[in-house]
């Protein structure tokens, strides 16, 4: 089962002006994916676009694997232009997992973040109490495929299209002030996971992050995405690759810094 | 009968020209699951210093047009830690180890090559005079040609495997420097390094990368290399490693044929991890197709 | 009210820091038809000698990946007919011209600089010294201090418009040259010029170029273009013209930050014949966004 | 009316396998285009390809533009990636045009070269005889159409696919043997095109021929297309543009360098 593999589109549907979900049946026999893993994708046969990008799966099932992304710059961009039928080179499963969580858990989403955390909650399935924020209602995507997978569920916006008209960790806060004993599963900006790493600490309870970062090989071998990462050996933090090391860190592990 | 495809550079035996670029597979763990390492000429590791390097901050990235900026800076496990953790890994595999070096003074060039070239398992050395995305006076290394002389001559005394000089591409006249490195003692030349680029965000208005420059790589600076590998076959008598934006068999071939014994695929990697076994088997076909019966009969045959 | 555009190069006054760069715009009547002249900063015509030239054999051109080398070998109508035939039509235009020249030997650098800027219509004349896609032993006119200190300082004493000297990438250090121009009495240096690169067809196992070398141009040098730029920038106090790879508005801005007070757009015109007037829009729709109400306010601006 | 426009694909078909045949329906008013002028084609919006590529037009009626080609390499294949509904950047009409003939003549395709020869054949109602040779059958493309244009048609394949086995120079020079009045316009592979200029200095007729070189800006900027070309100043030669000054240049004007 090669980690490299080419994939046919059997599905590519707009979720949301500049949201895809990109259903993909694979070539040949590939690994199932588990919860916080991703893929490198790359679509097309030229140099321009070069690299391939990285994304979480969103969903795999029945052999398919899908992903929900958004529209940013010219590998996306590629990738959009994918119809039914056309084939697009993948990478994967990369990274490491979430820590499946045993009992009852805290999802924070930010935005576009659902897309990783999304196989979390389905392999969870309602144990998990999720919070939402995202700048616009348009950025809370498929809000009913994921309101069906969690016990429930607290929606903010910037805007107030749609929720609380708040940033997410303000509801947050308020929850984690009574339930501090629950884990924290987060994806989203890094200000946003940042903010909810130090909510998580205040209380003290645990909080995995799932970092991004720009990737060029997507199996630790460039060191072009890696993270300072603290560990007993390196109390000032020691760069971790994203890619191989994470995606998936303990938040009280994480170096912030501040990426102008 | 198959096509021989067995080269000589300076006394590095390859089964086959083709190995892989430093930094661009990791110590070859990293695409070990990917590919059969038995296959590939040589494995050539990540750039190694006397003390573990922690590198530059993030962003180390940027993608440009059909190539790539990086600003790694040169992070690494140190030798000692290689030699432990990473050598026995390598030693399994039947193919050539080339151990990619640097240091911050001649004194360190001097040592490193003295502990990795005493050890079991490393067939060949290169040392990197280049890194242009460091700014630390050291790069002159690489770009002049006095200070250049001398790193090769000491560090040829120590080293007991061939050793392989990797020139940077910044200079005006890569012939003399590859001259220069010929005459200090040195049994091969690879090149391209990186040429040194810089990425704009135009928003924030400051370097993309937190190291302000970086060492661009990949197809866009093929034409630069094919013709500085040119340049330097007419120029040096020693074998030429020949490595810049290779993607596939007719990339190397371009090089094969302007003057390299050997050629390196880089950032390819990263975009088609099996490229190095890809392009072996297309020169294979290459070279069935043109009824050549050996690699050697296109190395510099460059028809003008 | 429309931020102002208008830029002081050297002397050279321009509605607006966008030019053409020289080979790639004709002698503006080519592009005359899909554009308003009258709204360039300035066109940059043909390279011209004092006589006429024939130019390389073909193919003169091949594309590579996201840019393109060029062997044209400098063919160009000669300074007389260039004034006969076409300056009349060029000076219907409200934009202003630049002549890029050169010459085979010193002497003729000073006879065509004297007859260009001695004829009404020219505001000013780009000197070029880099001509990587011709062999002859005076390409060092760009690579060599001395000789570049001489040329420039004998053509300086009998051109009477502003001198721009046009500067080579393939040089270990331009921030030098360009200090080297700058003393000579440059009024302003533009770069980058193609760097020098290669393609090789490999069933022919010929250079793809009659002329073997040819000079890369396009998106692919944009990042070394921006470098250079960043680093005459910190070198000079002269003005710089930017080019290398401009395809759009965002790519003029990045070499704007880095320190170019003008722009040249070259290989972009052929794709799009009206790269020039959009990226002249784009500039001002970024001001605009940035609340900035002169373009001085980011030339330079890159903040580190 | 601009020559630089952009068109919407209206058909794309598959011709024969590895030519295709594209019609666009122009995004604005442009101009009409004469017999032997081409335009300067690019699909997609990455630097990879680059540059546009040169194509005759093969038919212009009502309103649309269509063109005849082959895929050859990156810049054929991204414009054979356009689905209907797409659209591409084109500039044109480029070049000069054949000067129609008056009467009867000759026109000798060589393959794919007919795309250019096509509109000239219309624009003469039936006054052509055509010499038409090509490696194999499959390169004869759109027979039916092609022959509905002209009095006769004489047909060569070098494998004997369809046709007389033999170089398309011989029936040619059979037929001008007789015929050495008539003007005879081509369009080929160069060795081809310079085989047919041979066989008319030898019987002392007119000969136009449609050259080709790699393009970069199309419109005489960049002189990358030259040919050397004969006249009463330059009688050694002097470069032209193919792009400006031709494609159309008469046969005993060009000097045939031998393109390596
Ligand atoms: C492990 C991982 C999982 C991801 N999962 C998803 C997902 O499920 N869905 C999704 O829509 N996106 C996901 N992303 C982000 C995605 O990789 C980027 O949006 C994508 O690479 C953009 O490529 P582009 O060529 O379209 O944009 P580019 O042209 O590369 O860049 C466009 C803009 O996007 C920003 N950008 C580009 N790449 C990154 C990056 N890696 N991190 C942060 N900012 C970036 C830059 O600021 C740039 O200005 C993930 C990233 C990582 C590292
Ligand atoms: C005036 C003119 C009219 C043309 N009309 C047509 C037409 O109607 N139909 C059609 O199919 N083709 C036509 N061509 C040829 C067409 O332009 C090329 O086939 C095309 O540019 C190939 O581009 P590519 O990117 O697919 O191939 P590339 O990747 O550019 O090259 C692939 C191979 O094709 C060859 N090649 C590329 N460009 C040219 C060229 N311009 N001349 C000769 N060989 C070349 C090279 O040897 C290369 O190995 C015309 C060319 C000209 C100059
Ligand atoms: C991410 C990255 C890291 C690199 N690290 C090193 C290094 O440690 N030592 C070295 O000599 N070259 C290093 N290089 C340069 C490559 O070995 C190679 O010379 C260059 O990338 C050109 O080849 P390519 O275009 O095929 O990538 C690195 C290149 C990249 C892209
Ligand atoms: C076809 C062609 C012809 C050129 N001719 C000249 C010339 O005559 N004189 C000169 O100084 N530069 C010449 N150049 C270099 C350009 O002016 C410019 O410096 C270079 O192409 C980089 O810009 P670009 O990437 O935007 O094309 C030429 C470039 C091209 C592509
Ligand atoms: S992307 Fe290469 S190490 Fe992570
Ligand atoms: S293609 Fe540029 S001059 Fe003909």
């Amino acid at each position: 089962m090669s980690k490299l593999f080419r994939a046919t589109v059997t599905a590519h549907l707009d979720v949301n002006t500049g949201f895809r979900l990109l259903t993909l049946q694979p070539n040949c026999l590939v690994a199932v994916p588990d919860p916080g893993q991703f893929y490198m994708l790359q679509a097309g046969a030229t140099h321009d676009p070069l690299l391939k990008r990285p994304f979480s799966y969103f969903r795999a099932e029945n052999g398919t694997i899908s992903f929900l992304y958004r529209i940013r710059g010219k590998g996306t961009r590629a990738i959009a232009a994918l119809r039914e039928g056309e084939t697009i080179s993948l990478i994967g499963p990369l990274g490491n997992t979430y820590p499946m969580p045993s009992g009852e858990f805290i999802a924070v989403a930010g935005g576009i973040g659902i897309a990783s955390l999304f196989s979390l909650l389905g392999a969870a399935d309602g144990r998990a109490v999720l919070f939402w924020g995202g700048r616009t209602a348009n950025e809370l995507l498929m809000p009913e495929a994921v309101k069906a997978l969690v016990g429930s569920a607290v929606i903010t916006t910037d805007d107030g299209t749609a929720g609380r008209k708040s940033l997410i960790t303000e509801p947050l806060k308020e929850y984690l002030a009574l339930n501090a004993h629950l884990p924290v599963y987060t994806c989203g900006s890094a200000p946003m996971m940042r903010a909810v790493a130090n909510a998580c600490a205040e209380v003290g309870t645990r909080c995995f992050v799932s970092l991004e970062a720009y990737m060029a090989c997507g199996v630790g071998a460039c060191l072009g995405c890696v993270v300072k990462i603290m560990d007993a050996d390196y109390p000032e933090g020691k760069y971790r690759s994203v890619c191989k090391d994470g995606p998936v860190f303990n938040a009280s592990t994480v170096v912030w810094e501040s990426r102008r | 009968m198959n096509p021989s495809l067995g080269v000589n550079i300076g006394g590095l035996i390859l089964k086959n020209p083709v190995m892989t670029a430093s930094g661009t597979f990791g110590y070859g763990e990293e695409y070990a699951e990917f590919l059969n390492l038995n296959r590939l000429g040589a494995v050539v590791v990540k750039g190694l210093s006397l003390k573990p390097k922690e590198g530059n901050p993030v962003p180390r990235i940027v993608e440009t047009a059909s190539g790539m900026l990086n600003a790694i800076g040169l992070q690494n496990i140190g030798v000692e830690r290689f030699i432990a953790d990473k050598m026995p890994f390598l030693r399994r595999f039947d193919t050539k180890v080339v151990c990619n070096f640097f240091g911050d003074t001649i004194d360190e060039y001097i040592q490193v090559a003295e502990v990795l070239s005493r050890t079991d398992g490393i067939h060949a050395l290169e040392m990197n005079v280049s890194c242009p995305n460091k700014q630390a006076e050291w790069c002159v290394f690489g770009t002049d040609p006095k200070v250049l002389n001398e790193v090769v001559t000491s560090v040829r005394k120590v080293c007991r495997v061939p050793l392989i000089v990797k020139l940077s591409p910044n200079v005006t006249n890569i012939a003399h420097m590859a001259k220069v490195a010929e005459d200090s003692g040195a049994d091969a030349v690879s090149l391209i390094n990186t040429i040194t680029g810089m990425a704009i965000d135009i928003r924030s208005r400051r370097p993309v990368l937190a190291n302000k420059i970086g060492g661009l790589s990949g197809p866009a600076i093929k034409p630069v290399a094919v013709r500085m590998v040119w340049e330097v076959f007419n120029a040096v008598r020693i074998p030429i490693i020949g490595m810049g934006g290779i993607m596939n068999g007719a990339d190397a071939l371009e090089f094969l044929i302007a003057g390299a014994r050997g050629i390196a695929v880089g950032t390819a990697n990263f975009i088609n991890p099996t490229a190095t076994v890809d392009i072996i088997d297309e020169l294979e076909q290459f070279l069935h197709d043109e009824k050549l019966s050996d690699v050697s009969e296109i190395i510099g045959s460059l028809r003008i």
